[in-house]
């Protein structure tokens, strides 16, 4: 298997989703409240990780913009679950040795008095290893 | 030792008998051993005050007496049931096999029956059996100290894999009533699957060569009530009481394995008569736990109408190949 | 014993260049019953034909065993060569050593051995073949017709002009169906009602046809040609014949607030009611539920106006038993639940509604006169927005939709898009769509149109989300197109809902033992061949029950269905096959294993009186084979543990002697 | 001296609906497959009775094969669903008592595959060959 | 009534009236929250993959704890409950995770997911019922015209929170009717605050607390409640300008067990 191939594989049996199951109605996508800062959109995601265009996502901010509210995975009609998708790819980015994206340096800059530690913990969750 | 006394039973047959709500009792008679447990029908107080008993070894499945009892008698037939055979008797009733308004039905807690045979291999010579709390105390004709067996080593198999302690049909209970037990009663149908077919043919042919053809599992088991057996038809295309071929010698615990398939409740009658202690049951067992894993969890029995497996079907049902090769290729 | 005679046939070189045929026929004359064996070019000729039936006569043959080509070329042509020759046509088999024998293998030795042991297994079974008369059973010249829509009308107008009587029955006051509901109809845009309502008409005025509105089917029995129906005509309060339709007593009755179903709940009616201005039967209807007079006691003002004297407070529910040869479900369809899709807020705010709300809003007979005006303020709405495909094609959502396409909406939807676009140029219109799929005749070019001249905005993409705020709605979905996301502020949503089989379908399958597809579309008995027959014989399909239509399908298996139901009421008497499943009652347990798989539901039981050995009488459950609905399967047989069930023409003990002869 | 070719009996049950029809198309478009197999015609294939089965292995049948319609094609609409659990579960037992799997099969063939006929009954062949006579189930309650 | 309670990280911060009130309030209902020892922090957010044991275990733990007491798990925060609730729905549903957590837990008796997860909500729905809450209030909060906001951790994935419609939510609304307001239903109450994203783009997540603010207002209402500390963080970071306080509060005020705040 090439290496393309291989990292379809990964994505889909990380994620448990099967992206063949979308029949691309973009509801995903209509419905996802993070899609003016996305580059590639939810439906966009399963369709190209199901083609296995996979490396341009990897590459995009996209990944970081999606808010996991699973508004997509409740309303799609087909179960295919786009936001874990996502996430999936989003694992395989911060994997990478050095791809943390948020350092604990960064937090003083990020808090203020009323920042619950929730949202520490879940950015950290979402953008670091 | 059970616990329920023979005297709870025997006073509430004889309160019932003597209200007319039933008119005759099926139940345990004494033999001429204490082991020595036959079916009777009691027709009266006397006779029930005299004969009557109940103790660890009134293993005998009343279910099927029901067939051909309640169409003989007047009136209502008492019986008594033990957890298993309530099983049975509700696997009869969705085969319409008797009439639920001609049987009043007492649920019995059952402790567990013994097995004759593996009380005789354990002591020779029984004179008496006494139950105790401690266990059964054997007197033999050899020794005056009675020997104390442990009722645990001397279960009959269906007891040891006992797979519900409750009842799912009667009238009234008599006890506590108990829950449905997860058993381990499909281990040896694993061990033997677990096995190359090389070594499953050994077991088989080993086992099955010991088989006489007496009938006595067919006799006993609460499945096989037909009318006339396909064995015993001259017409069925199988019967060979003029043998011709053998046919039915070779193929009889198939082909009543496969009747019984989904209407089987695992009642284990037909290890219990086995006068070669055949494992039938392994047989039967085979089937219920290939149903359970194909089709879904089936328990025969555990409601009246139910639609048995093989009556039955999914368009998602797995192929027969699928079924053979589900644990790989061949052992 | 039998007198076989064994003919084998050559065709030409294609059975004898593979097969010694006059080997073959030598060596089958030592089998056991065989009296005569011959061989000859062409069996199936004139003159082979002729050869046989003179054998018969020659040698007093009582079976034949043709080894020849598939039974499914020539079986029968033999059994009526074996009926000329005065035999029973059941008293032939065929041993197939063309197809299944010398085409397929290449040497003589081969293929001879093949055949002769073929020969054999067909000679074993005649042997024990027994002559078989099919059964006949006669018909009941008149239809029922379950529901009373489109589909439900026109099967019982044409069943009608065929001369058969024809009942309909009808849960609703009124026939009419879905199609009284709309307003006009794609791709055509002629008026429904302008169609529909001549059409009901016809129906109440045709002196064969009988109408039983209101009613429902409470009891089934019998089989084709014989179905004994019980109709339950439901309390209506009001003496049909009696019932001039005048609509005083609807004027005046105090309890106005009713939700009307006819208008989809958007309006209400009073407690007693007509439907619409041309139902049929037009005849008042008192709703139980909301009427004081039959709820307290109290008010009675019907009653009072009434100047025919029709209104009855103390009707009860009747039950009707009539005799019928054939029944056709026409149960149609339903929009589905909104319930759980409220991120189209449909709960929310009564200015998102479905096609079919809109049908009404925009009937001249409906609520608001055939205005567009929203529901919430009664303003004109300036901006529509139209979703698609919801809840149908949902896969894992079984409970809140449907897997399978609506197949209507698409079209509806572009029909009323293109007359709002029509009717009020001001309006901004937008679809939603996932695929529009118009397969059918002048359906594209209607749907191109909507876009192209009327300028209706065809959006690739879906809404994700309706939030109502203040006066409007705000939309939010994709433009897959142009890759974007969009957000619009409608006045009013329309959601093209899917459809669903009506609910009473499913009891009713049970009622006719017609099968079902886990959806509750009826099943046809085959998919391709006989769409408009169910496989439980004499129960025909027509309409929507039977999965999505539109009208003009609809109407088309409506009359195919009709055409099905003459063909079997033209018969006098219906022929079975013989071949069919027989239980040994001596031998039947009566345990319910062949009832339970038999397809047809061709198996019931009796309590029958024995006589047992001892002089006794016993009485036994026993099944019953009823031989107009088996269809010979077999299934049965095999359920059946004691073998007392069996099927003739493939009887176990013949099945037995093939595998005997085969592996002898 | 030469030792005779071993050639199996092979009995195959086909529904009279698709897989007879399938068999027929084979012959018609003269696909060959080993003069060892010999069809038996059933209405459908829940007509056939395990026992049938049996005693075709008893009489010394080396391997036995039902062809049936597809799932969902079925004449009946679902006999041969029934056949798909009730071979299923005949099978398994087969298996069970140490029976090799390869002589027992349950093919689907329609009307129109005359070429999946023939290459069936040429695997299925192939594979009964391999395993040669059918010892086992005539052996079963005689232990030597 | 004893049920074991997870309170989590914010709560013992920054939302100590969130845990406060709930105690006081449950008390007041008849049941006592028993706080699980040495809790450690959810994680926030629950990973979907099936890859990741790890970051789960902290729940699988208190899940654990939960079961040797044989008690529900009842949590506050809307995060708390989705990440323990995820995490207890895999326990049961996905053997392999399972076997991989219980193959690292090495406890004597394997876990699978037999513990009762609750939000503090469907305890008060199904074990004291509104009703019988309803019964409890001693200062009804008429008047008071409520919006509650949801978010998307309460509801969402419904196939594992199955804790209402995720669409037409119900829960608390029936809690606002309960303690005598008056909910309002908007459409936005579903949908997402901005979330943690809030960090990196403080604008993403202010557009989105904005729609909901204003839809909420827009509907009619005057004030919103949330169970999750980070959707009230958002929404009154981004200017809400009408109060959005935690659930509990309102409640522990209705029963009685909260000072009144001047209004």
């Amino acid at each position: 298997m090439n290496k393309k191939d291989l990292l379809r594989e990964e994505i889909i049996r990380r994620s448990g989703v099967n992206p063949k199951k979308c029949m691309k109605c973009g509801k995903c996508s209509g419905t996802c409240p993070a899609y003016e800062e996305m580059e590639f959109h939810p439906h966009q995601f399963a369709s190209m990780i199901d083609s296995g265009d996979i490396e341009p996502l990897i590459a995009s901010e996209s990944v970081y913009k999606c808010l996991s509210c699973f508004a997509c995975v409740e309303r799609c009609p087909r179960g295919v679950e786009p936001a874990k998708l996502i996430e999936a790819v989003r694992l395989s980015v911060i994997r990478e040795k050095g791809a943390n994206r948020m350092t604990a340096n960064d937090v003083p800059a990020m808090v203020d008095e009323e920042t619950p530690q929730q949202l520490l913990v879940s950015a950290f969750r979402k953008y670091t290893k | 030792m059970q616990k329920i006394t023979r005297e709870q039973l025997l006073d509430r047959a004889v309160a019932l008998l003597s209200d007319g709500t039933v008119n005759s009792v099926l139940g345990w008679q004494k033999g001429e051993f204490d082991y020595d447990v036959t079916p009777h029908i009691f027709k009266s107080a006397d006779e029930l005050k005299e004969g009557f008993v109940w103790n660890d070894f009134c293993y005998a499945n009343f279910s099927k007496y029901l067939v051909l009892k309640t169409d003989r008698i007047e009136g209502k037939l008492l019986v008594f049931l033990k957890p298993c055979d309530t099983y049975s008797f509700n696997q009869l009733l969705t085969e319409h096999r008797f009439d639920r308004e001609k049987v009043y039905a007492i649920g019995v807690g059952c402790e567990g029956m013994v097995d004759v045979n593996k009380l005789k291999a354990a002591v020779d010579g029984i004179s008496s059996i006494e139950a105790t709390e401690e266990g059964l105390k054997v007197t033999t004709i050899y020794d005056d100290e009675p020997t104390v067996v442990a009722i645990e080593n001397v279960l009959l198999e269906r007891c040891v894999n006992c797979k519900s302690k409750k009842h799912v049909a009667y009238d009234e209970l008599m006890g506590e009533e108990g829950e449905i037990i997860d058993s381990a009663r499909f281990d040896e149908v694993a061990a033997l699957e677990a096995m190359t077919a090389d070594e499953r043919f050994a077991f088989w042919q080993n086992e099955l060569s010991k088989c006489i053809r007496c009938n006595a599992c067919r006799d006993a088991c609460p499945a096989c009530t037909c009318e006339n057996c396909v064995f015993n038809n001259p017409n069925s295309g199988v019967e060979t009481k003029a043998p011709v071929t053998s046919f039915e010698e070779q193929m009889f615990h198939i082909i009543r394995a496969y009747h019984v398939a989904g209407r089987c409740t695992d009642c284990g009658e037909c290890s219990r008569v086995c006068p070669q202690n055949i494992p039938l049951h392994l047989l039967n067992r085979k089937f219920i736990k290939d149903i359970n894993e194909c089709y879904g969890d089936y328990q025969a029995g555990e409601e009246v109408g139910m639609r048995a497996p093989l009556v039955d079907y999914t368009l998602e049902d797995l192929e027969p190949g699928e079924v053979l090769n589900r644990r790989g290729e061949d052992a | 014993m039998q007198r076989i005679g064994v003919f084998v046939c050559w065709c030409g070189s294609n059975i004898a260049g593979t097969v010694d045929v006059k080997a073959v026929a030598e060596a089958l004359k030592s089998e056991p019953g065989v009296v005569y064996s011959t061989d000859y070019q062409y069996m199936c000729s004139q003159a082979g034909q002729d050869l046989i039936v003179q054998a018969v006569k020659d040698n007093n043959l009582t079976g034949l065993v043709i080894c020849s080509c598939s039974p499914r070329m020539h079986e029968a042509t033999f059994r009526k060569t074996a009926a000329t020759a005065g035999l029973n046509p059941y008293m032939v088999e065929i041993a197939n050593i063309r197809e299944q024998c010398s085409w397929v293998h290449k040497e003589m030795p081969i293929g001879t051995e093949k055949a002769i042991i073929l020969g054999k297994a067909a000679v074993a079974k005649v042997n024990l073949n027994t002559p078989l008369t099919p059964g006949e059973s006669p018909v009941t010249k008149r239809a029922l017709v379950i529901g009373g829509g489109i589909a439900g009308i026109q099967t019982a107008l044409d069943i009608a002009d065929a001369g058969f009587p024809v009942d309909i029955v009808e849960t609703k006051p009124t026939i009419g169906g879905k199609m009284a509901q709309l307003d006009k109809t794609f791709p055509t845009l002629d008026c429904a009602a302008c169609i529909l309502t001549p059409k009901m008409v016809d129906v109440a005025q045709h002196e064969k046809i009988r109408i039983f509105s209101y009613s429902e089917v409470a009891e089934v029995k019998g089989f084709v040609g014989n179905f004994d129906v019980t109709i339950k005509k439901k309390a209506r309060f009001v003496d049909e014949t009696k019932c001039t339709g005048c609509g005083d007593c609807v004027d005046k009755c105090p309890m106005k607030k009713n939700p009307n179903e006819f208008n989809m709940g958007m309006d209400n009616r009073p407690a007693i009611y007509i439907p619409f201005a041309q139902a049929v039967p037009k005849v008042a209807t008192i709703d139980a539920g909301a009427c004081t007079m039959l709820k307290k006691g109290k008010c009675g003002l019907c009653s009072k106006v009434c100047g025919a004297g029709a209104i009855d407070y103390t009707q009860k529910d009747e039950f009707i038993s009539e005799k019928y040869g054939a029944i056709v479900v026409a149960t149609g369809f339903n929009v589905i639940s909104m319930d759980k899709f409220d991120e189209y807020a449909y709960n929310q705010s009564k200015d998102v509604i479905t096609s079919l709300e809109f049908e009404r809003l925009t009937n001249a007979a409906g609520p608001t006169a055939g205005k567009l005006l929203r529901p919430s303020d009664g303003k004109h709405p300036h901006k529509i927005v139209f979703v698609q495909c919801v809840g149908s094609r949902c896969e894992n959502c079984a409970e809140k939709g449907k897997e399978y396409c609506s197949k209507i909406c698409c079209m509806y939807t572009a029909k009323h898009a293109m007359l709002t676009r029509d009717k009020y140029p001001d309006t901004d219109v937008t679809v939603f769509y996932i695929d529009v799929r118009t397969p059918g005749k002048n359906f594209d070019e209607f749907y191109r149109r909507a876009v192209e001249e009327f300028g209706v905005k065809y959006v690739k993409g879906m809404v994700g989300k309706i939030v109502p705020e203040g006066e409007v709605l705000k939309v939010q979905a994709s433009d897959l197109i142009n890759n974007k996301q969009m957000h619009i502020d409608a006045d009013l949503v329309v959601l093209a809902a899917a459809i669903e089989p009506d609910k009473s379908a499913r009891p009713l399958a049970t009622m006719l033992t017609a099968s079902m597809d886990t959806n509750d579309f009826f099943t046809e008995a085959h998919p391709k061949l006989r769409p408009v027959e169910s496989p439980t014989a004499g129960v025909f399909l027509s309409g929507a029950c039977q999965g999505p239509k539109d009208i003009p399908e609809t109407v088309s298996q409506a009359g195919a269905a009709a055409s099905k139901v003459i063909g079997l009421l033209c018969k006098d008497k219906l022929l079975g096959n013989p071949c069919i499943a027989g239980s040994n009652e001596l031998m039947c347990n009566g345990c319910s294993s062949c009832e339970r798989v038999c397809p047809y539901g061709a198996i019931t039981y009796l309590d029958k009186e024995f006589r047992m050995p001892d002089r006794t009488t016993k009485i036994r459950r026993v099944a019953s084979v009823n031989p107009a609905v088996c269809q010979g399967c077999g299934a049965c047989t095999v359920a059946c543990p004691s073998g007392a069930m069996d099927l003739r023409g493939f009887a176990n003990d013949q099945i037995m002697a093939e595998v005997d002869a085969i592996c002898k | 001296m030469q030792v005779k070719e071993y050639k199996p009996l092979i009995v195959a049950f086909c529904c009279n609906w698709c897989s007879y029809a399938g068999a027929d198309l084979a012959g018609n478009n003269r696909l060959n497959y080993p003069a060892d197999v010999k069809i038996i015609r059933v209405p459908c294939s829940c007509r056939v009775n395990p026992m049938f089965i049996l005693r075709a292995f008893q009489r010394g049948a080396d391997g036995v094969i039902l062809c049936g319609c597809h799932p969902g094609d079925c004449h009946y609409t679902s006999g041969n669903y029934y056949t798909r659990r009730r071979m299923a579960m005949l099978f398994s037992m087969l298996d069970y008592l140490g029976i090799e799997r390869e002589r027992t099969r349950v093919e689907w063939v329609s009307a129109a595959e005359g070429a999946k006929f023939a290459a069936t009954m040429n695997e299925f062949v192939e594979a009964v060959s391999a395993l040669g006579e059918n010892k086992r189930l005539e052996d079963l309650r005689c232990k030597r | 009534m004893k049920m074991s309670y997870f309170p989590g990280c914010t709560l013992k911060n920054k939302a100590k009236d969130l845990d406060e009130y709930a105690r006081k309030s449950a008390e007041v209902l008849g049941i006592t929250l028993e706080e699980i020892e040495n809790w450690q922090c959810c994680g926030g957010v629950f990973t979907t993959s099936k890859d990741e044991i790890a970051t789960k275990l902290s729940s699988v733990r208190a899940l654990m704890d939960a079961k040797s007491k044989e008690q529900p798990l009842v949590s506050v925060c809307s995060a708390c409950h989705n990440v323990i609730k995820q995490t207890n729905h895999a326990m049961r549903n996905d053997s392999e995770f399972a076997d991989k957590v219980n193959r690292y837990m090495s406890e004597n008796e394997p876990y699978n997911g037999e513990t009762e997860v609750l939000h503090y909500l469907e305890m008060l729905r199904d074990k004291v019922g509104f009703d019988s809450l309803k019964e409890k209030v001693v200062n009804p909060l008429k008047g008071k015209k409520i919006g509650a906001y949801y978010g998307c951790l309460l509801l969402r994935p419904n196939s594992v929170m199955a804790m209402d419609d995720p669409e037409n939510p119900t829960i608390m609304e029936e809690l606002i009717k309960a303690i005598g307001a008056t909910p309002v239903v908007y459409g936005m109450r579903n949908e997402c605050c901005g979330g943690y994203v809030s960090v990196e783009s403080p604008e993403l997540a202010k557009k989105k607390s904005d729609a909901v603010v204003a839809n909420a207002k827009a509907q009619g209402a005057d004030m919103i409640i949330t169970a999750c500390p980070l959707c009230r963080y958002n929404l009154i970071k981004n200017g809400a300008d009408i109060p959005v306080v935690y659930f509990t509060e309102l409640l522990a005020q209705a029963l009685g067990v909260k000072e009144a705040e001047n209004e």
